[in-house]
């Protein structure tokens, strides 16, 4: 009878950790009609019109893929999930994706999910091409990036894309960034923040960068494609693990994302119409913004310049020892 | 007749007022278009009542907040009469359960997201640590707190050690145990709401996450009543079950403190 | 007996520091991201805290620790006075504030981030109204739990109002005005972290959050070692007021339960 | 520091109630304590309990009186009447012919439960010295008061401790004191001794006797215990149940000085105690 106490005590915890621990992941068989499941994150950006598009338009369904998606809170929580196998795939911009490749994080780049078209750096109209923008009141004394030092400045996530962006910006202008008194705030705070002069400027994505506009505040600079120049930015990622045991179906992704991704480029009121209906945002507002795009290959150039970008802004110490074979398929 | 009639009307009162004046801060614009108006958002209540995208995440939030609370409890009362019952593992035991204790769940919150993504089994196993401690303190203490007589008396009927655990220590650790489950159950609900508010767990606390970054306002404050309403439930719940379940122990208001 | 001692003593100090040990040696040479050696935690915990960020972050939350804490306190104590000794004010609030009570404190983070913007202010606000319910109500049960003999003994005895208040009501109550403090504190603290993670660059929480969502591994779980280190002082420092100001009542309760 | 002077003692300690006094009865003319027609009716309408019903009797100055009945006639509801606790439905007491309507400045009681009556946080001293704080008195006074009331008690000793380190009947001292330390002219009892051992019990009621001499108090004690009663007072009223009315008021006339085995054991004694007792047992 003494010896069941420590049995029952072993059972209850195995039980425990059993349904904490659950993450196989996803069985890499196909199921019984012959297609195989693929659980992707998103976080929710008009860029989603993407993928949204491949599933609407039966690319998936082609590649004999079913694709599920759910809505993630923020890259890095993608990535996390993505890498432990809880999901297949994930959406990140290339910034949170070269800080978990710096820590050593296994993942591989499956395919373009964003970006700039090349040549987009030299366009005339910088905020008709980049979806992020950094906005001031309508009468502010920052005329600059340089004037930013000692202001209080909004962003999404603190060493994450607007950050780094605007960083750059300030750089390039002459400004230390260090001197920047970064807030975390989320995008519709953030702009409410702005108006009641909480905050001396405001970094921003579609929808609320044309949102801020609309309600009265400038557009100062657009840092995203002024940091990208050009090419992928937004990618759909997946842990080492996935790649391995799920190769073919990462594969039909990348096709069906790409043939998406062409007919999202083409079809503008179409993909812009999504757009709306995914961030819930009037569609005037979404067309007064930037037109997105979204690329068909993932260049190794795109992202080694980030990289370097990002080692030589002081956010990462050296630039990422990218392994080779980074990108799926290549 | 006059009296017990008063307390009512006041509440009545109390309520009407803190609406009213909700309604009339909101109108007054104070804080921007940040405090919606009491109509608004409960309009935006009963609208969301009637989606299912709420009752899914309701039940998500239910389902993690019970089943963990569940395992908690069985492994928790398990741990306890096993650290409760032997002096060396009680001894072996104390300084990491002194150290996690006041711990709370939040803290290690980042690992979870880290190691599990932003999944039911990540709010899972953050409910899971934070019940898991207060109930197994409690039992232990139960257990040391039953009563010796009781034990000497069960062995001299012949009673073996497993059945004296079972018919004698247990019962007396009852008490104890209804007290941690009485604070474990509405901790549980909150836990899982932060595990979604926080790190992206699913059901409402992610749905309030998304609200406010979408500056989706009423649907933030109805969530929150939401919540409020739920908290309420649970409350009101484990007080009944404690009553139901104790109700043969006269003193077991008596060990609250 | 005294064999015994030493037994208990050798087990409950070896077994913590074995698994120090034991987590030491076994991850010396993690290669696993999120699972960093002890010796790079500690490096780290060493480098960010002790000297980096000790009085841009690690002060700054813990200010608004107590100050939302103190604030807490005293309006807890005092409403739950005011909430006991006067019926009509009791009935009038009653239903609000164990509504109020039910809503997860951290769910009024967001509330209080939209409302109030994302300073000192609003950590603060958040800090002392989620921590302010269990002491007040703490304070109503305790003070509702007097027995009426000392009541009847301060009438008897001529007390003024003041006196009763202050040394019948207040030391009588206090044994239960703690258990709400106790209670209050952690949700300051449960507080504090959230509203660094969901509204702010600075803090304790806020670095932790940022460590974890860049895979900094190693200085997320510095942060994760200061925030338990904090949480297990604050409750010992709270255990050490208690023990003073409520010694009678832990005496008499220990003679109680010997006799 | 303010002025402080002896006038600071207030109207209630107008005599100076220490002075050592002959142990006689000084019938005044008009009784100290005075309860006319009292009754006491709790609720209303068909809920209404009437507890006491028309009690009528008085306490003259320097006497002890004690209040028998069966349990749960109503005594505590009467001395919550006379402390001014509770108003009466109808009827008065008075005090010097003065009406209580709140708890009289002059009057000092004793409870029932002493674990319940002493404040658990103070230590014993500081527990005598609480209904002592709003009288400002000098230090030297307020010490010297404390120390012979502790005195009085037999417990100088245990003036650092806590009510809760005290033994019951120890405890129920320290109540007493406190009492002292007020210097009240009526000191009230409620049950005082009952939850005390037999030992401890005789050494409370010798303590009683001694106060009335050394302080010429009036006293008025609320028992169950017959024998208690007869030993202790000058004149015991009998209540009869329910509701609470008076059956008769003995005359105690035993001799003075008393003691426990010489007055106990005095055919006198069990005399009065059986008029009492048969008073009690008679069906009502």
């Amino acid at each position: 009878m003494r010896r069941t106490i420590p049995l029952a005590v072993a059972a209850a915890l195995s039980m425990a950790l059993a349904g904490c621990g659950g993450g196989s992941g996803p069985a890499a068989t196909p199921a019984a009609d012959g297609t195989t499941t693929l659980k992707v994150g998103t976080i929710g950006i008009g860029s989603d019109a993407g993928i949204r598009l491949a599933a609407d338009k039966g690319y998936f369904k082609e590649q004999g893929l079913n694709v599920e998606i759910s809505v993630i809170a923020n890259p890095p929580a993608g990535i996390a999930a993505a890498q432990s196998g809880q999901i297949d795939l994930t959406y990140t911009p290339s910034i949170p994706l070269l800080n978990a490749l710096s820590q050593n994080v296994p993942l591989k780049i499956v395919a373009a999910a964003d970006g700039y078209k090349d040549g987009a750096g030299e366009s005339s109209d910088l905020k008709r091409v980049d979806d992020t923008g950094l906005l001031v009141q309508k009468a502010s004394t920052i005329t600059r990036p340089k004037d930013l030092e000692g202001k209080s400045v909004s962003v999404p996530a603190r060493k994450a894309q607007l950050e780094v962006t605007v960083s750059k910006l300030v750089k390039d202008d002459g400004g230390d960034p260090a001197k920047v008194n970064w807030m975390v705030l989320d995008p519709s705070s953030a702009l409410q923040s702005l108006n009641s002069g909480r905050v001396d400027a405001a970094s921003l994505v579609a929808p609320f960068t044309s949102k801020g506009v609309s309600e009265g505040n400038q557009l100062l600079a657009s840092p995203g494609v002024e940091f990208f120049e050009q090419g992928a930015i937004g990618l759909w990622v997946a842990g080492s693990g996935t790649v391995k045991s799920k190769e073919k179906a990462l594969l039909a992704f990348k096709t069906a994302i790409y043939k998406a991704n062409a007919y999202a480029n083409g079809h503008t009121d179409e993909a812009q119409q999504l757009s709306a209906e995914i961030t819930k945002t009037p569609l005037d507002v979404v067309k007064a913004g930037a037109v997105n795009y979204w690329p068909e290959e993932v260049r190794m150039e795109d992202i080694e310049r980030a990289n370097n970008n990002l080692a030589d802004l002081g956010f990462l110490s050296a630039p990422v020892k990218l392994p080779a074979d980074v990108i799926f398929g290549k | 007749m006059k009296v017990s009639i008063h307390p009512y009307a006041l509440s009545a009162v109390g309520i009407a007022g803190a609406l009213v004046i909700w309604q009339i801060l909101s109108a007054a614009n104070l804080a921007g278009n940040a405090l919606p108006a009491a109509t608004t958002v409960f309009a935006t209540l009963a609208s969301i009542l009637g989606t299912g995208a709420f009752w899914s995440s309701l039940g998500a939030t239910l389902g993690v907040a019970l089943l963990a609370l569940a395992v908690a409890a069985v492994a928790g009362v398990a741990l306890g009469l096993l650290v409760g019952s032997f002096e060396p593992v009680r001894y072996a035991t104390a300084a990491v359960l002194e150290f996690l204790k006041p711990v709370p769940p939040i803290v290690i919150l980042p690992l979870a997201v880290l190691v599990l993504g932003p999944t039911a089994e990540m709010s899972f196993f953050l409910v899971v640590f934070g019940c898991l401690l207060p109930i197994v303190m409690q039992t232990v203490d139960g257990v040391q707190g039953a009563d010796p007589v009781a034990r000497d008396t069960a062995r001299s009927y012949g009673m073996g050690e497993g059945e004296i655990l079972a018919r004698v220590v247990l019962p007396s650790a009852m008490p104890y145990i209804g007290t941690a489950m009485r604070v474990a159950a509405p901790a549980a609900l909150v836990v899982t709401v932060v595990a979604g508010l926080l790190g992206g767990g699913p059901g409402l606390g992610q749905n309030i996450y998304q609200a406010q970054a979408a500056g989706d306002y009423a649907s933030l404050y109805a969530l929150v009543i939401v919540l409020g309403v739920l908290g309420l439930l649970f409350q009101a719940a484990t007080r009944l079950a404690e009553r139901r379940v104790l109700h043969w122990h006269e003193s077991y208001r008596e060990v609250v403190h | 007996m005294r064999n015994l001692a030493i037994r208990n003593l050798v087990i409950g100090t070896g077994i913590p520091v074995l698994l120090l040990v034991a987590w030491w040696f076994l991850s010396a040479n993690s290669a696993d991201p999120f699972f960093p050696p002890l010796e790079t935690i500690l490096l780290r915990f060493q480098e960010l805290w002790l000297f980096d960020h000790f009085q841009s972050d690690v002060l700054l939350s813990l200010g608004n620790l107590f100050l939302g804490f103190a604030i807490a306190a005293v309006a807890g104590v005092a409403l739950g006075f005011a909430t006991a000794l006067v019926p009509p004010v009791r009935w009038m609030i009653d239903p609000l504030i164990h509504f109020l009570r039910g809503i997860p404190p951290v769910a009024l983070v967001p509330i209080f981030i939209s409302l109030i913007g994302f300073g000192t202010q609003m950590r603060v606000t958040s800090i002392a109204l989620a921590a302010f319910f269990p002491t007040m109500i703490a304070t109503v049960d305790g003070i509702r739990s007097v027995s009426n003999d000392l009541m009847d003994v301060a009438r008897v005895y001529r007390l003024s109002r003041k006196e009763r208040v202050l040394n019948v009501l207040l030391p009588a109550a206090m044994p239960q005005i703690f258990s709400g403090l106790q209670v209050s504190l952690q949700v300051a603290f449960i507080v504090m972290i959230a509203s660094e993670m969901l509204g702010s660059s600075q803090g304790i929480g806020a670095m932790t959050l940022l460590a974890q969502q860049s895979f900094m591994a190693a200085d997320m779980w510095a942060g994760i070692l200061l925030l338990g280190v904090i949480g297990f002082l604050v409750n010992i420092l709270f255990g050490l007021l208690r023990g003073k100001v409520l010694s009678w009542y832990i005496g008499s309760r220990r003679l109680a339960r010997a006799a | 520091m303010s002025i402080r002077q002896a006038p600071a003692l207030t109207t209630h300690n107008r005599k100076s109630t220490m002075a050592q006094q002959p142990e006689t009865r000084v019938s005044a003319t008009t009784p100290r304590l005075h309860v006319a027609h009292l009754a006491k009716t709790y609720g209303s309408g068909g809920k209404a309990r009437t507890v006491i019903e028309d009690l009528t009797f008085t306490v003259d100055a320097g006497e002890v009186v004690c209040i028998v009945g069966p349990s749960g006639v109503g005594k505590t509801t009467l001395l919550k009447c006379l402390a001014g606790l509770q108003p009466a439905s109808s009827g008065t007491a008075a005090i010097d012919g003065r009406t209580i309507s709140g708890p009289p400045p002059e009057m000092a009681l004793v409870f029932q439960d002493y674990n319940r009556s002493l404040m658990p946080w103070l230590t014993v001293r500081k527990n005598l010295v609480l209904p002592l704080r709003h009288l400002k008195l000098p230090a030297a006074e307020l010490k010297e008061r404390c120390d012979s009331a502790l005195a009085a008690v037999g417990l100088s000793h245990a003036d650092n401790q806590y009510p809760w380190q005290l033994s019951g009947g120890m405890q129920q001292r320290v109540a007493i004191a406190r009492a002292l330390a007020y210097r009240p002219e009526i000191l009230i009892m409620d049950e005082p001794f009952a939850s005390v051992d037999a030992q401890t019990r005789f050494d409370l009621e010798d303590l009683c006797l001694k106060i009335r001499k050394d302080f010429n108090m009036t006293i008025l004690v609320v028992t169950h215990d017959i024998d208690e009663a007869v030993y202790l007072a000058d004149r015991v009223v009998v209540l009869g149940s329910r509701p609470a009315r008076v059956l008769r008021v003995v005359e105690v006339d035993l001799p003075a000085p008393r003691d426990q085995i010489t007055t106990r054991s005095l055919p006198e004694f069990a005399r009065q105690r059986t008029d009492v007792l048969s008073l009690i047992k008679r069906p009502a």
